[in-house]
């Protein structure tokens, strides 16, 4: 291998929901470090060609360096002996590393929540309430003439959004691209995405239901009191005008972000959008998608929801998965002091989590996984060094329209994946509380 | 019967054992070896609790029950004194009886009830009186009298019973409600009665209403009164200008079958 | 048995069993509280004419009614429980939901009940809705001036119907005088007095000459047919008869009424008081008067 | 660790190999069904037990993206329906649409132990096996969705047959799929490309194409014979619930021309009337074309009353559902390759068109000539939960249970069908027939729906008991593989079972037409498309048969 510099083609970028996967990589000779990361936007160029193998210790055990072994050891006491043990992350790791997260909580009677919670739990929550119309990205790519974005900002957030996806590519139905396109956003202030769009509406901060709403009444001709125009920024006329291009389009879609789902009215937001599309289906035909963030998050919804039967905020205390968001989701666990032990893996709720529930992490032994410090890693009891789940790992990652990809890892790592961690923490664990390990089939 | 909590729990201790069905018929050392759950750990009534039987069939509570769930699930007959404050899910699924807490509650008191009363005399947290998360249907009957503020969601889905809170309520008070009475004696949160279907939500205080209400009339509903004067029977204070005055009356929500209503005193 | 000077006859009032029912209703001011409960009680003084009894048993403070409002409290009796419920809402209907500002709820918290708001919500057209405060289903049904609120069901129980007493007077100024006390004194709850102002002075005998009449006048009380008629139970000086009759829940409310009733009726100048019957066979309650005044 | 054993004394039903109910040794090694094994051999004395050969569920929804939506957006219909986790047996919830581990522990037992997943978008394969991965002890496959693809209809509209027996090949390569699935051919270009309509009728041709249903149809039913494939062409046919569908059901069945074909949940395809109005039984005019026409199979998609969670490539049909019900709705669309509709459901004994559906999947068992060829399935969880099966079997074996049931039932609908008047009472035979051999047989799986020698020991002992329901409930031993899953009612330990898959024969050069394709109209590379063998690292390559 030495010598010559490796490209590794179709390789797939896990920094955001985009999950692009027509990426050139090239890997220095050393095989250490990619050089370029052709097609790459300009957050995973950086993902890609900032990432380094640091020489951090595998593991610390109370901020000093340990074995993998004595460091799994650590952790599952830890887990082992808590009455509320709680895990947490997940959505930036391969699904293989999700399952061994899920049967940990289950072997524990613990807890399980993904960073969903904290962004798109709202969108799951209002899923469950009034249900959706969605797509995958190359139906909308190939159809959707009435394209809208509502609280994102792609062109910053999900920089290639536009041009696989959404706006620009061209396709047998659309041969003109983002001329046979009308682009619409919805925010409260310009930003780089509604540069190109069509249409522009800037709403009144906290006005994102109540303008969803009155859409609503003018797509089913429905009493609407006037007042609408002075709460949300937005003519009568204006509005009425944009539910009748809604209505006529031939394929339309609305994309929303955190803007929607974070702000006042969360998951009523969202559900006022998702009815909205499915209310358009009676005109012609409507989806819709949230724009998720980090790399697979989807997969960890998808991966807890197979396991359990529920997408996040999954409490196995009595031996089976409940759900109950704001009851089992980690930052209102945390924030009411609840956990008694904490797993963490990929993601650092120590850097944004409410004061009372970053003060409750701080008491309690913790546990993380990540390929760096973090300042949840900080207070950690136990911290593993592990490897970068698409440059170094290879697995399933899902994209954000739930679509799954196979990574294309661009080159070894010194430290053990998530899943080889989780797998032996799992493993003991079993050990620990007499549970016998999974039977493998006969060879066959 | 007496249960007086000697040990804190450190995590969520689910105890819907203490329940006057449970209770009924067993022994005191069969009540105390009953089992509750802390956190993944099953124990039993006594590793917290201090039981005394005073001979009478009314389950007096005490202590700081605040991480304590699921007090009084599933009853139908009886009565649950707490002195304090207690965790969420109390009186879930409950058909019967009445709970009294002197203190505050947590989130989702009464979830699921369809009959007997539950009364806070401090503040509640979220989704009083609510269904579970993907159902469209909250409490079927009962009272939930809830003298302090109440957080959001209150009454999501609700079919059909009163809930009363003495209090400011959260935002979309009533969403989805199906029907029943909802009445804020303090200020409506943000978005009241957001895909009501039936039913009436009221407040003694001016709100923005969503732009699916419409407006009928300001007039003395007779049957406001009523509520009003059975409120007072049950200890709250309502003054005269409340009792005899007018409403605005708005129906929504338009989306659905507008035949929601919500009641705003006007003068 | 005297009482003053007035001779109480050793016989009994013929009293039926009814059903009965209590109906409150409340008004913005006494007055329209007043007028439904008028034209509700109007044209119910016999089951024989008007196929139910009611009166007004009294009227009601703002803190004794359930809506902080004045009331009125009527009693309404039938003969049947199907009569009753019909009764109501024909009456409820057209003469409460009718009136301005009124409201109408049921008055007796028994078990047997009758649908009534139930009925009368289809006025509403659809626009109809109904609330459930503790065990009770209301409706409020909008008309013109606001909405009309009234309890879904209605309760009913047996009750005493044609409790009475005639009052035997030398002359009509006196009688008057004697049947207006005793009227007075008889404001009770539980009992009203169907016919006008509490008094009837067409008395009446079962049976007619004419076929088609059930009943007809007293002939025997009737002074002047005091030489034509077969028999006569005038005293020589009666110039004037009097009946009161008492509609009640029950047969002791009934006999109290008629207590305190003769009581009050019974003075110089008012030669006897007795009471009416049908030889015993028709009605299942035989009030005596002694007994009941004797306590 | 020996791995024979011996199960003796036990009223053996293997209809394959003819055996109706005899008293008989079954002896397992090594997995297999062998001759004898020594006779020290752990043994089961299965005196009083009925011995079945593992059930196989020709058609259910159990893994993927749709059914995992189905998951997620029921939370509700779970928390009354748990299954604690049992040692190393992983804890789920189930409702109508079970999490992973609970759906394969709850096949097995019931008895069931092979189930294929009937409609898997090829995109979505991926995700179909990571949750057969994790759907333990049985043995799963899935059919790939191949009726509205669009790269295949171009070819198909060009004539272009030799690329298109090619490109399903490669497809179902690609996908790792065991069949191929058709569902409502033709109707998702006017679904997504046309203001939500659909076509209704074979011949109409499809917006955007020189192609009508008929033609797809035709063309997958020649291809997936042409192929060898050991399951043909899996049909969903045009017009699912629509009053008056019988005719199209029958057109398609005739478009097969006499090759081999099998129509799916036949039931709900099987109904008179006018469109719009109420539906009447076909169940008679089903049922006598497929007696006449040996080259048809088709299972039931029997309807039970309850909870049932609608979930189908047909996105048309739970629109119109969802207008009707007004419940929460799941669109979502694949790229190219379907459509997908989502939606709570609950069939109600007072309801008409309820009872109807009901009494049709009965007719159409019970007026079956041939049971090899109207298989059991419920469409699970369309028409029901799959742990209606019991209850479905007792219906078929026991007249007067199916009497008291219609009793209970709209006795409008029950009325308007011949329901009262069949008599058949299946037998034990008839329901191995239905429940294993026949199915396993349909599938082409020869190791699989019975107990001769060589076939694998997937085997299920249940109480021989009067009551069918109880019996089928909870079976007493459960073998999967050669290992015992349940003993004497009791989880034992956990197994993963099989993914099964073909591998058809394909001419590479079959790439160079298609990746171009996928440039145009796929939002993910050529490359990253196919499934790679990693991800069957336990699978089973089903032979394709080669054709004289």
């Amino acid at each position: 291998m030495s010598g010559s510099s490796k490209v590794i083609e179709n390789a797939i970028c896990t920094f955001c929901g985009c999950v692009c996967d027509d990426i050139e990589l090239t890997v220095d000779s050393g095989g250490k470090h990619i050089t370029q990361a052709k097609n790459a936007c300009v957050l995973g160029k950086s993902w890609f060609l900032e990432h380094k193998v640091e020489d951090f210790p595998v593991a610390l055990i109370d901020g000093k360096e340990a074995s993998l072994e004595e460091a799994v050891y650590a952790a599952a006491e830890v887990l082992a002996n808590a009455k509320f043990p709680t895990i947490y992350g997940l959505s930036d790791t391969t699904c293989e590393a999700q399952k061994q997260a899920v049967a940990i909580a289950d072997y524990l009677n613990g807890n399980i929540d993904t960073t969903t919670s904290v962004c798109h739990g709202p969108t799951g929550m209002a899923f469950q309430g009034v249900g959706e119309s969605t797509a995958s990205l190359g139906e909308i790519k190939n159809r959707a003439d009435f394209v809208m974005y509502w609280g994102g900002n792609p062109a910053e957030a999900h920089p290639r959004h536009f041009e696989r996806y959404a706006v620009n590519p061209k396709s047998p139905w659309m041969p003109n691209g983002k001329e046979d396109r009308t682009i619409a956003m919805v925010d409260i202030r310009p930003t780089q995405s509604s540069l190109i769009a069509d249409i522009f509406l800037q709403i009144k901060p906290g006005s994102d239901f109540e303008l969803l709403w009155a859409m609503r009444a003018l797509v089913k001709g429905r009493a609407l009191d006037r007042t609408v125009e002075e709460r949300t920024g937005i003519s009568l006329d204006r509005l009425e005008a944009l539910v009748q291009q809604m209505k006529d389009c031939q394929f339309g879609v609305l994309f929303f972000g955190m803007g929607l789902t974070m702000t006042r009215g969360r998951h009523f937001n969202v559900g006022a959008l998702l009815q909205l599309v499915t209310d358009l289906n009676d005109f012609t035909h409507f989806v819709s998608m949230p724009t998720r963030g980090h790399g697979n998050v989807t997969g960890a919804d998808n991966v807890v929801a197979w396991q359990t039967g529920y997408n996040f905020g999954v409490n196995f205390n009595r031996g089976y998965p409940r759900f109950n968001p704001g009851e089992f989701t980690t930052a209102d666990v945390l924030g009411r002091g609840e956990a008694d032990a904490l797993c963490v893996i990929a993601s650092d709720p120590g850097s944004n989590f409410s004061a009372k529930a970053i003060e409750h992490i701080k008491l309690i032994p913790v546990i993380t996984l990540d390929p760096k410090p973090t300042v949840t890693s900080q207070h950690a009891k136990v911290a593993f060094t592990t490897a970068t789940y698409g440059i170094n790992v290879p697995g399933t990652v899902y994209r954000m329209d739930n679509v799954p990809l196979s990574l294309r890892p661009a080159f070894d790592s010194p430290f053990p994946s998530d899943e080889v961690v989780l797998r032996a923490i799992k493993e003991r664990i079993c050990e620990l509380r007499g549970i016998t390990p999974n039977h493998k089939p006969a060879a066959a | 019967m007496k249960l007086l909590l000697h040990t804190l729990p450190s995590v969520p201790l689910e105890t819907e054992v203490i329940c006057p069905d449970k209770f009924i018929g067993n022994s005191l050392d069969a009540i105390g070896a009953m089992t509750v759950m802390h956190g993944n750990q099953a124990c039993i009534l006594t590793d917290f609790f201090t039981l005394t039987d005073d001979g009478l069939d009314t389950i007096k509570v005490e202590g700081d029950l605040s991480k304590v769930k699921l007090i009084g699930s599933e009853m139908t007959q009886g009565k649950i004194i707490i002195n304090g404050s207690v965790g969420a899910h109390l009186g879930a699924l409950m058909t019967g009886g009445e709970i009294l807490v002197t203190g505050n509650a947590e989130d989702w008191v009464g979830r699921e009830m369809s009959g007997g009363r539950i009364v806070i005399k401090g503040n509640a947290g979220h989704l009083v009186g609510s269904g579970v998360r993907g159902s469209d249907t909250g409490i079927q009957g009962g009272e939930i009298i809830i003298h302090g503020n109440a957080k959001n969601e209150v009454g999501n889905g609700m079919r059909r019973g009163l809930i009363v809170i003495g209090g400011n309520s959260g935002d979309f008070t009533g969403v989805n409600m199906k029907a029943g009475t909802i009445m804020v004696l303090g200020q409506l949160g943000q978005r009241p009665g957001a895909s009501m279907v039936r039913g009436t939500i009221f407040s003694t205080q001016a709100a923005q209403l969503l732009p699916t209400f419409t407006y009928n009339t300001t007039y003395k509903p007779t049957f406001l009164k009523r509520y009003l004067i059975y409120l007072k029977k049950l200890g709250f204070t309502i003054d005269d200008a409340y009792l005899n005055g007018k409403y605005q009356s708005w129906s929504g929500d338009s989306l659905e079958m507008n035949k929601g209503e919500i009641l705003l005193f006007s003068e | 048995m005297l009482i003053k000077s007035t001779e109480i006859i050793d016989t009994f009032a013929e009293a039926f069993g009814m059903w009965g029912s209590r109906v409150i209703v409340t008004g913005e001011t006494p007055k329209w509280a007043m007028a439904a409960a008028r034209s509700m009680t109007g044209f119910a003084t016999s089951v024989i004419g008007c196929k139910c009894e009611a009166g007004i048993e009294g009227l009601l403070t703002e803190d004794e009614t359930l809506d902080g409002r004045p009331g009125v409290s009527i009693l309404l009796f039938a003969g049947s429980a199907k009569g009753l419920a019909n009764r109501l809402v024909e009456r409820v209907g057209q003469c409460v939901m009718t009136c301005p500002t009124t409201a109408c709820f049921n008055g007796l918290d028994v078990e047997e009940t009758v649908n009534v708001g139930g009925k009368l919500r289809y006025f509403g057209d659809g626009y109809q809705s109904s609330k459930l405060l503790g065990d009770q289903r209301l409706w409020r049904i909008p008309v013109m001036e606001g909405e009309f609120f009234v309890d879904e069901s209605f309760g009913i129980q047996k009750a005493v119907g044609g409790g009475n007493f005639l009052v035997l007077g030398e002359d009509l100024k006196i009688t008057l005088v004697a049947v207006e006390a005793a009227v007075e004194a008889m404001q009770m709850q539980g009992v009203i007095l169907p016919f006008p102002d509490g008094v009837v002075r067409s008395g009446s005998k079962p049976g007619s000459k004419y076929k088609a009449l059930p009943a007809s006048t007293n002939d025997a009380y009737c002074p002047s047919l005091r030489g034509r008629a077969l028999h006569t139970e005038l005293p020589e000086e009666v110039t004037c008869v009097l009946e009161i009759v008492i509609d009640g829940l029950d047969e002791s409310v009934v006999k109290e009424a008629m207590r305190v009733g003769i009581m009050a009726a019974a003075r110089e100048g008012i030669r006897q008081i007795t009471a009416g019957n049908y030889g015993g066979n028709l009605g299942q309650y035989h009030l005596q008067l002694h007994e009941l005044l004797r306590g | 660790m020996s791995s024979a054993i011996r199960i003796k004394n036990g009223k053996v039903y293997d209809p394959l190999n003819g055996i109706d109910g005899e008293i008989k040794d079954i002896c397992v090694k090594d997995g297999k069904i062998v001759d004898s094994v020594p006779d020290d051999s752990p043994c089961i004395d299965a005196h009083g037990m009925v011995v079945l050969p593992g059930g196989v569920d020709i058609h259910c929804h159990i893994a993927g993206h749709k059914v995992n939506m189905a998951r997620k957006f029921q939370p509700e219909s779970k928390r009354h329906d748990v299954s604690p986790r049992v040692n190393e047996l992983r804890s789920g919830t189930g409702g109508s649409v079970p999490s992973t581990f609970t759906t394969g522990y709850r096949y097995a037992t019931l008895g069931y132990t092979t189930a294929m997943e009937a409609a898997v978008p090829p995109l979505g394969a991926r995700h179909t096996i990571e949750e057969l991965h994790d759907t333990p002890v049985i043995d799963k496959g899935f059919y790939i969705l191949l009726a509205n693809n669009v790269c295949l209809n171009q070819l198909l509209e060009k004539g272009r047959m030799a690329e298109f027996k090619e490109a399903v090949a490669w497809w179902l390569n690609a996908a790792k799929g065991y069949g191929v699935k058709l569902v409502n051919p033709g109707g998702d270009e006017p679904w997504k490309g046309n203001r939500n309509s659909n076509v209704h009728n074979l011949d109409e041709q499809i917006r955007g194409f020189d192609l009508t249903p008929r033609k797809i149809i035709k063309a997958l039913i020649d291809t997936t014979n042409d192929l060898g494939l050991p399951h043909p062409a899996h049909i969903h046919c045009n017009n699912l619930g629509h009053s008056g569908n019988y005719t199209t059901t029958i057109e398609t069945m005739k478009t097969a021309e006499g090759r081999r074909v099998h129509i799916t949940h036949i039931q709900f395809h099987s109904y008179g009337g006018e469109v719009g109005k109420n539906p009447t039984s076909k169940a008679k005019e089903i049922s006598d074309f497929i007696n006449n026409n040996p080259n048809v199979s088709a299972d039931v998609g029997q309807v039970m009353f309850g909870d049932a969670t609608i979930m189908t490539g047909d996105a048309p049909l739970t629109w119109q559902l969802r207008n009707m019900t007004n419940k929460k709705w799941i669109n979502a669309d694949t790229e190219c390759e379907s459509g997908c509709g989502i939606l709570p459901f609950s069939y109600q004994e007072h309801i008409y068109t309820h009872a109807l559906q009901w009494a049709i999947g009965l007719e159409l068992f019970l007026m079956a000539k041939d049971p090899w060829r109207m298989v059991l399935s419920t469409d699970h969880p369309n028409g029901g939960s799959f742990m209606n099966y019991p209850k479905l079997i007792r219906l078929l074996m026991d007249k007067q249970f199916r009497k008291e049931q219609a009793a209970l039932a709209n006795q409008k609908a029950i009325n308007s069908t011949s329901l009262l008047d069949l008599e058949r009472e299946m037998s034990m035979y008839e329901i191995a027939i239905i429940s294993r051999a026949a199915p396993a047989k349909l599938l082409g799986l020869d190791n699989k729906g019975h107990l001769g020698v060589g076939g694998d020991a997937d085997i299920t002992l249940y109480d021989d008991q009067e009551d069918k329901e109880a019996m089928f409930n909870a079976a007493r031993y459960v073998i999967k593989s050669g290992r015992f899953f349940i003993k004497d009612y009791e989880f034992c330990s956990d197994y993963q079972g099989r993914i099964l898959h073909v591998e058809p024969e394909y001419d590479r050069a079959i790439t160079q037409k298609i990746k171009p394709f996928f440039e145009d109209y796929y939002t993910i590379q050529f490359e990253n498309y196919p499934v790679d063998d990693s991800y069957v690292h336990d699978g089973e390559v089903v032979p394709t048969k080669s054709l004289s």
